[in-house]
């Protein structure tokens, strides 16, 4: 029995969820919320099964294809796979979900479209889990861009705030641009292999018979169509993941309620880029056996990567909202990911893209649980002196800040992030994401201690902060539970117990050494000490005081500052660029539709009437708005030969019969001549 | 004078009768019944001209009368709704008082 | 031959309704309603029947009628049906029901409306059904007529110089259509569609008009490709749409959307292609440019369209420019040393898929506007609404959907045809494809731009006072074609399954002669 | 032979020329129709019996029906009368507009060298007609039918309430 034959119903599950919870009318809370979260679970537990049978057999593909429909010759396929990446994926996006659909249940009480957000939530689950089982990249694209409309739903679910609904409209449009990318990318890959199926027995486009055709030199300069289409697909990741120069949408779908912001923009679907890399790695990586080409795919995966982490990071630095230094933070470690897939070491990616998953949903769910208590302030400098009287939330948040600051041995954080630089430190190619990595290590843990310190040391610096008290146990136990995982999670990779890469790669990974390199090892200690401190010696000696006292560091460098914290002002450049140009297109097509394409319309029309004004046929309405310049000289021509014009029907056939006669008579004398 | 002069005679008379009352009346009922006459003056040339030709093989003179008479009537649906347009605009159908388009 | 004349009960039916209700000049509103609609309803029963019958592994017509009829003029009443014409009188018989429900409230004669729009509907049918040029170009003539009186009538405040630009234009186009005819025939002897295109195929056809003297060749290809430019429309022969669209009542722009456009595109597929392969083989690398204009400006167009029936016009050029593209596409690798059967079936199969597509998203679309423009009593300007959303949530469900379907999202039905488009495109013209995919983001930004400003937001302009959700009858057109999207978007073998022997018999011969 | 053709010709423009001339509009077009029977009558008489029933058919039959709403739709006209100068010199001027063509016409007729063969009418079948229409005739046939269906919608058009004509641009 093939396990993967079953594997349909890890998405069907949410998918029915969500199909009842659409039909649900407003009252029915429970039924949409329970309905969903039984979806969950059962997906969970059907994942877990579904990782058990893919651990059986780590080095194999399962795979389950069938025809969608034929069409001329041939038949569009697609099918489902099962390997322990699948599986792993699997388990963490259920789990997660499943966590986070709880934690809603508390954060959203008040919500009168409860039901609706279920609903979506559960949507948002079932594309999630079909991006990560389908094994034809045309299905995996369908739960994609069904991933990109919940993504759209959740983060536009308070709609009737304006904000909410441009950053919806936002995110949209610019994963779209990637996604526009990665339809190409598709499109191309299925015009040169005729196939989109991943694994196919031999003929998938992952397998050894495709790729040797892909990374044949067929383009301009050498390139290989396997890199072209690499980074056609790339674009598709890097606008779902945030990456550098799309992630302008991420810090905005911040406007969507903190479970989605956990769930989706944190945990699971901005890691779906990460993943979809991981996917298609070996296409990825095929150009590398061509030594002569000029550019290799991975070369830019790394090289966005690299910036990603680091601007990211440095922007978080200087972010003001709670949620906003989290969301730069999550495009900084998906920089990092995608640093790792770039350099070639998918697997510490998806190593880290796990425990990201759960220390990021921990501090979102954190910062939901003070948002919660605080009724929805989110700006750091009205926070403050939480710690006391949110003791699980603080404990739990500490926890996950200690995690993405990657303090040593104890957090999750840690070893994902030591085997990405260990894959930087080994590549050939360059060193600078090395010294990037390097440098965002330090700022992680410099903006993560300054935001635990300005949200939860000194003394409350609102009344909000005065009132709050600690959440309920639906929104703590959440925390607990990823509180445990994003400690635990980290021993499953550890270089002296390679578990998890062994599983992910299908083969033995020999343990080596707990410490891989100990220099690098020492340095980032070092560098999150160096950051952990400054945090501390900038925020958490002396906490604000008031609300309204300069930042430490606004203070010394406010130009800086100020740049950070307004993005770099990439969003003021894709106004002036992509928004300038888009809105010129169409101003040009308007205009040409109104003033060219009709005026030429026009013109033929007034040409006519031109002839009939020489003929005396004198328009009324005379010539329209427009070509008045260039007929008002006619006008008056014809004006002078309308003088004859009576407009007496009878007068000109008069004159006509008259005319008849003198001509013959005329003629007759010419003749008789 | 033969058999076709004298049908084409005729016909000269029924145009010129036609002609006389499109140009002598003022009632754009009537001046477009004039137009009908002449024009049935020409069609009696055609099948004049038909009857008595040298070579009396193809049918062109009635065929095309046939496609005349089908223009005439076009052209007095057309007319007739013109007059009434006209009439609606200006409560009369006296065409001396139609001088719209007058230059 | 199928003892019951199955194809002119199909094209005749709604004629005889329409005869009816001029016949029984005391009938009530009610019931001038109530039989319009059950004789609307007969196109989707008949071809229900019709697809009891239909030989799915056949690509050739079927159900054919064939009978002398003007002996002299070897015109035959010639009626026939294969994938292509099926999917059509599905469509139509899915949108010509629900555009009159959609007109159920409207004021004005129902009698005269019922009527004339039951002409419309027997004039389409009969386009899609008749393989004959003599009576195919009455039926392609006729539908004008009401559309005209349709939209006159009953249409916006600028409609008479919509409907008069609409009719003006299309007949012209058409009278370069009908004199291309006359000169084929004159030089054929023949106006029947599937000897036509037999001497298409061989190249006879171009022999003998070439016999005509040098330039008949080219000019009778541009008229007839002038007269279904117009019709489609191709860039840029489409200024008469906005208008004609917008200011016609919503019932008559669903018919116009979702039908009537795709007459043109049945005329290029089944006419201009089958009939003038190497005409339009050369002309294709030209063709696509402007097919590419269309696509790709009529969505930046639609971005600056304030108003939103002209809005959704606008995006259906940019649609049926998809169409075209693909039919371009094949035309120009036709006749290649290496035919790309597999990307020309792609880009042909997302054509057909496309068209029936299309009518879905757009009429749901127009009707939804239909649905807005009523409750804000004659307003549908893009600033007049605002949080439409919290006032009429179903309502804005099922034109989120509708447009979500329009901008080609996976899951729903317009993805399919839009992907299959780009794949076949791709494996024929490359640039072409990568070029149209501005279109797809044109699109997604001014649909999402709609969406928030018209239902985003805090309820603003019409929907700040009272605003009724969707009611009963509303929803009796909605959710059916809403249903459809979601079937079609993950089922498309059903419609796939009907044309696809035509497809590959299509894709199979695409030699030049 | 040329008796009846005189008697059909007299009877023609006699009743043609009442029906200029009649005051009355209803008479007039009765005036007329009896003289487009006259002519209907002609071309019995020239052998052209499928033309002379088109005549019957489509003048007498259709025109003069059309002819008597549009008298009975424009009823309301003011008099027809005009100021007598005004009208007089435009009958003066008809008139002799009228005789002077009429005079070119006749003397042309007159001194046209114009034989006459065979007495016998031309045999033409209406089978044969048909076949010469839809044959060689073909294309003409098909651009008068276009032309009557436009004529028609124009007329219907053109006769429709003109109250929503020329409305504002679009927006």
């Amino acid at each position: 029995m093939n396990p993967a034959s079953h594997l349909w119903v890890i998405p069907a599950l949410p998918l029915l969820a969500a199909a009842l919870g659409a039909l649900t009318p407003r009252g029915g809370r429970r039924l949409a919320a329970g309905a969903a979260i039984a979806a969950m679970a059962g997906a969970l537990i059907a994942s877990c099964f579904a990782l058990h049978a893919a651990l059986a057999a780590p080095a194999a593909h399962l795979t389950c294809n069938f025809e969608w429909f034929r069409l001329g010759g041939g038949a569009v396929r697609l099918g489902w796979l099962l390997d322990p990446l699948n599986g792993l994926m699997c388990v963490m996006v259920s789990l997660v979900s499943l966590l986070i659909f709880i934690f809603s249940l508390g954060y959203m009480d008040e919500d009168e479209n409860f039901t609706r957000f279920f609903c979506f939530l559960a949507l948002f689950a079932a594309a999630m889990l079909g991006v990560v089982v389908s094994n034809s990249l045309l299905l995996l694209f369908v739960s994609w861009e069904l991933v990109g409309l919940s993504s759209y739903l959740l983060i536009g679910f308070w709609f009737h705030k304006p904000s909410a609904a441009a950053a919806a409209k936002k995110a949209f449009i610019v994963t779209r641009i990637g996604d526009l990318g990665f339809f190409i990318g598709l499109v191309w890959l299925y015009d040169s292999t005729g196939s989109l199926l991943l694994y196919d027995g031999g003929r998938g486009i992952l397998e050894a018979h495709a790729l040797a055709g892909l990374a044949a030199p067929a383009l301009a300069g050498g390139l290989a169509a396997s890199t072209a289409i690499g980074l056609l697909i790339f674009c598709g990741a890097a606008g779902k993941s945030g990456q550098f120069p799309l992630h302008v949408w991420l810090p905005d779908a911040m406007e969507g309620p903190t479970p989605v912001s956990a769930l989706i923009h944190a945990a699971t679907m901005v890691a779906a880029g990460v993943f979809l890399m991981a996917r298609v790695f070996p296409l990825m990586a095929a150009d590398q056996a061509l030594a002569s080409a000029p550019l290799h795919a991975l070369t830019v995966v790394a090289g966005i990567g690299a910036v990603t982490a680091l601007m990211g990071a440095a922007i978080a630095v200087a972010q003001d909202d709670l949620k906003k230094v989290l969301a730069f933070s999550t495009v900084s470690q998906l920089g990092y990911m995608m640093l790792a897939v770039g350099v070639g070491s998918w697997v510490a990616a998806i190593f880290h893209l796990l425990t990201h998953a759960f220390f990021k949903a921990l501090l979102f769910l954190g910062a939901g649980s003070v948002i919660h208590a605080t009724h929805h302030e989110q700006d750091i400098r009205r926070l403050g002196g939480l710690g006391g009287r949110m003791r699980v939330t603080f404990a739990t948040f500490a926890v996950g800040m200690m995690a993405l600051a990657g303090v040593p041995f104890v957090f999750s954080g840690f070893w994902s992030k030591e085997s990405i630089l260990h894959a930087a430190m080994e590549w050939e190619v360059s060193r600078l994401p090395l010294w990037a990595g390097l440098a965002g290590v330090v700022l992680t843990a410099y903006y993560m201690t300054r935001l635990t310190f300005e949200v939860f040391a000194g003394r409350p610096r609102s009344h909000a902060a005065e009132q709050a008290r600690e959440s309920p146990a639906v929104i703590t136990v959440p925390l607990l539970v990823l509180a445990a995982g994003a400690i635990l999670l980290g021993f499953l990779g550890t270089p002296a117990w390679p578990w998890l890469q062994s599983q992910l790669t299908g083969a033995a990974v020999p343990s080596g050494p707990l410490i891989e390199s100990p220099v690098l090892t020492a340095v980032s200690v070092i560098l999150v000490a160096l950051g952990l401190g400054a945090g501390w010696y900038l925020y958490g000696r002396r906490p604000r005081s008031d609300a309204g006292a300069a930042d430490p560091v606004a203070a010394a460098f406010p130009a800086v500052f100020a740049f950070l914290a307004a993005r770099m002002k990439l969003d003021e450049l894709y106004a002036l660029t992509v928004g300038r140009l888009s809105s010129a297109l169409s101003w040009l097509a308007d205009f040409l539709d109104r003033r060219v394409w009709d005026g030429a319309i026009r013109l033929l029309a007034r040409l006519g009437e031109l002839a009939g004004l020489m003929n005396g046929e004198a328009d009324r309405d005379g010539l329209n708005a427009g070509f008045d310049a260039v007929s008002e000289g006619f006008r008056r021509a014809g004006r002078a030969y309308s003088r004859a014009q009576s407009g007496d029907a009878q007068g000109y056939l008069r004159a006509l019969a008259v005319g008849f006669v003198v001509l013959v008579v005329l003629v007759l004398m010419g003749c008789s001549r | 004078m033969n058999a076709l002069q004298l049908c084409l005679a005729f016909s000269s008379l029924l145009f010129a009768v036609g002609l006389a009352g499109a140009l002598a009346r003022s009632n754009a009922i009537i001046v477009l019944l004039g137009l009908e006459l002449m024009l049935n003056a020409a069609n009696i040339n055609f099948i004049a001209f038909w009857r008595f030709s040298p070579s009396s093989a193809p049918a062109t003179g009635v065929i095309f009368v046939l496609f005349s008479i089908a223009v005439a009537a076009a052209e007095a649906a057309v007319g007739m709704a013109l007059v009434i347009a006209i009439y609606r605009h200006q409560k009369t159908i006296r065409l001396p008082d139609a001088t719209d388009l007058k230059g | 031959m199928s003892p019951l004349p199955l194809l002119s009960l199909v094209i005749f039916a709604p004629w005889i309704g329409a005869a009816l209700i001029a016949c029984l000049p005391r009938l009530g509103a009610g019931a001038c309603r109530a039989i319009a609609l059950a004789f609307s309803l007969s196109t989707l029963a008949l071809s229900a029947v019709i697809l009891g019958c239909y030989e799915r592994g056949a690509a050739g017509y079927q159900l054919v009628e064939m009978h002398g009829w003007i002996g002299a003029l070897a015109v035959h009443y010639h009626l026939g049906l294969d994938g292509l014409s099926l999917v059509l009188v599905l469509l139509t018989g899915l949108i010509a029901p629900g555009a009159l429900l959609a007109s159920w409230r409207q004021p004005g004669s129902p009698r005269l409306f019922s009527l004339l729009f039951l002409l419309l509907q027997g004039a389409a049918l009969g386009v899609f059904l008749a393989l004959d040029f003599f009576h195919w170009f009455i039926f392609w003539e006729l539908s004008l007529i009401p559309a005209y009186f349709l939209i006159r009538l009953w249409g916006g405040p600028g409609a008479g110089r919509a409907a008069y630009q609409f009719v003006i234009y299309t007949l012209g186009g058409s009278a370069f259509l009908l004199l291309g005819f006359v000169a084929i025939f004159a030089a054929t002897g023949t106006l029947d569609f599937v000897e036509l295109a037999r001497m298409g195929a061989d190249g006879s056809l171009a022999a003998r008009l070439a016999a005509l003297g040098g330039f008949w060749p080219k000019a009778v290809f541009a008229g007839v490709l002038l007269g279904f430019a117009v019709k489609v429309p191709l860039f840029p022969f489409h200024t008469w749409l906005p208008p004609a669209y917008a200011e016609a009542p919503t019932s008559v722009s669903m018919f116009l959307t979702a039908v009537m456009s795709k007459m043109g595109v049945y005329g290029f597929l089944r006419l201009l292609w089958p009939l003038f392969p190497a005409p339009l083989h050369a002309a294709s690398p030209f063709l696509i440019w402007l097919a590419l204009g269309g696509a790709v400006l009529g969505a930046f167009a639609a971005m600056r369209q304030s108003d939103i029936k002209r809005m959704i016009a606008y995006s259906s050029i940019n649609h049926l420019s998809y169409c075209l593209l693909a039919i371009f596409a094949v035309s120009a690798a036709s006749g290649r040393a290496a035919p790309a059967g597999d990307a020309a079936a792609a880009a042909l199969g997302g054509t057909l898929l496309q068209m029936f597509n299309h009518g879905l998203s757009a009429g749901a679309l127009f009707f939804c506007a239909g649905i807005l423009e009523a409750r804000a009593g004659g307003r549908r300007g893009l600033g007049d609404f605002g949080g439409v959303r919290t006032a009429a949530p179903v309502l804005a469900g099922l034109c989120g959907i509708a447009m979500f379907s329009s901008l080609g999202l996976p899951g729903l039905n317009g993805f399919v045809g839009e992907f299959l488009i780009f794949r076949g495109v791709w494996g024929l013209v490359p640039w072409a494809a990568a070029t149209a995919c501005l279109g797809l983001f044109a699109t997604a930004l001014f649909l999402l731009t709609f969406w928030q400003r018209v239902f985003h937001g805090p309820r603003a302009g019409a929907a700040a006072g009272p605003f009724a959700d969707v009611g009963p009858l509303d929803l009796a057109v909605l959710v059916p074609l809403v249903a459809l999207m979601f079937l079609l978007g993950v089922l498309p073998q059903l419609l796939t399954g009907l044309f696809n022997p035509l497809v590959a018999s299509w894709a199979a011969h695409l030699s030049l002669p | 032979m040329s008796a009846a053709l005189a008697i059909v010709a007299l009877a023609t423009l006699g009743s043609a020329a009442a029906a200029m001339l009649g005051r009355s509009l209803l008479r007039s077009i009765f005036m007329l129709a009896v003289s487009w029977a006259g002519v209907a009558a002609f071309y019995m008489w020239a052998g052209a019996q499928f033309v002379a029933f088109a005549q019957v058919l489509i003048y007498l039959g259709a025109i003069s029906m059309v002819a008597l709403f549009a008298v009975l739709l424009t009823r309301q006209s003011r008099d027809e009368a005009s100021p007598p100068p005004a009208a007089l010199r435009r009958a003066i001027l008809a008139v002799v507009a009228a005789a002077g063509v009429a005079a070119v016409l006749l003397w042309a007729v007159a001194h046209s060298p114009l034989a006459v063969s065979g007495s016998l009418a031309p045999a033409t079948s209406v089978r044969q007609l048909g076949f010469d229409l839809m044959g060689r005739h073909a294309a003409a046939l098909l651009v008068v039918g276009v032309l009557l269906t436009i004529a028609l919608l124009g007329a219907v058009v053109l006769a429709a309430d003109g109250a929503q004509e020329r409305p504002g641009d679009e927006p």
